[in-house]
């Protein structure tokens, strides 16, 4: 049973209006199935799912990446810093 | 020397810290905040950061551009928080023996800064805000 | 800003010259001494300039760099007489409201100024010295 | 009959021994002559005659231009300003 660490950023810190989450999942939860879940529990997150990608331990990783006990994941939306 | 912070930017430790003795043109990039965008006059910026993955990825990019030019030095800050118009959100300071390098390799890491970085950006003007979405990330193993 | 000095070049307020509320991106080139040319390793160079032509025609670049890119600012500096390895001979500064323009405007400064501005450089080695040929500047009317 | 003020710079300073000179020149004089008087005047100029580029008055000027009495002459070997 996994428990993860899901940091919030930007515009999804604003709506959420937290920097840090808990969420438990089943054994066998994959990212994919940790942004379903979001989008249930936290349905301002919703609309944000289609361009949201997600980092574990500091490394983006894809939908299918399978997530353990402890993991720390960031929410990434579409990134802007830099320069114009 | 590689940088997320929220005081002003110091452009003069940068360079020195890319600049060799064999190296003949240094290339130092502003990204300042302008007074507009898209139309919009912008009263001033607010920057967020997923902190530590945004220095690892500014150091990721420096070792890219090194593989792909031959450069002496590369160093990037980058600052957060609120900025106001006219001030330097970003510095990216590169080194090389002559000068086509150093332009080229200097422009290609701001790209890939924007391109890889978790750095968000939010524009306040007089009558509201808003997060901007820029690019988003590639993720290894992605179809 | 634009200027031909003996004295070490201060690239602060060179780049607040150029900057612009409009402006996202300043890009700034600094040409270095290097240890090293064609094999031969460098003690000093040594620079002479045709001041007061130099000084226009530097000027006359960035009235050339003006009229080809969307730039909002061009400032340039040029130090001459005796320089050491690592010491800063020329400094252009471009800002623009996007960061292309900024970084194609600035290198091509740049080799304008090393085809059209009279100004002439000796290297000198533990064991001699040369004053460097470089361009012949295109005169206007000639064949 | 146009007298010139030249002037020398880099290895040409360094050849001449000197930062100025005067030369008297005949009637109609152009800048192709006042070259062919300074290679028989200064033998040492001799050999960057081929790469040489005069100025007059602070702009680039052909072989064939004029000259007239008083005119700043400057002899511009190939440049080496800038950066590498």
């Amino acid at each position: 049973m996994p428990q993860v660490h899901v940091r919030l950023f930007a515009g999804l810190h604003d709506l959420v209006g937290k920097r840090d989450l808990v969420l438990d999942l089943p054994a066998g939860a994959t990212i994919g199935l940790l942004r379903e879940r979001l989008g249930e529990e936290y349905p301002v997150v919703q609309p944000f799912l289609a361009t949201l990608v997600c980092a574990v331990d500091e490394e983006y990783v894809p939908s299918g990446h399978l997530l353990r006990d402890g993991d720390d994941v960031a929410l990434i939306p579409p990134i802007s810093g830099g320069a114009a | 020397m590689f940088a997320i912070t929220r005081e002003p930017l110091d452009p003069m430790p940068l360079v020195e810290s890319v600049r060799r003795d064999e190296c003949g043109a240094v290339v130092l990039f502003y990204g300042v905040v302008r007074n507009e965008n898209r139309g919009r006059s912008v009263r001033y910026l607010e920057y967020d950061a997923y902190e530590p993955m945004a220095l690892k990825k500014l150091r990721a990019v420096a070792d890219e551009v090194r593989a792909k030019f031959p450069v002496t030095g590369v160093g990037v800050l980058h600052r957060i928080g609120r900025l106001e118009v006219g001030e330097t959100s970003l510095l990216v300071a590169v080194s090389a023996g002559h000068r086509r390098e150093a332009f080229e390799a200097c422009h290609y890491a701001v790209d890939r800064i924007k391109e890889t970085v978790p750095i968000w950006k939010k524009e306040v003007w007089e009558d509201g805000s808003e997060w901007i979405e820029g690019h988003v990330p590639e993720v290894p193993g992605a179809g």
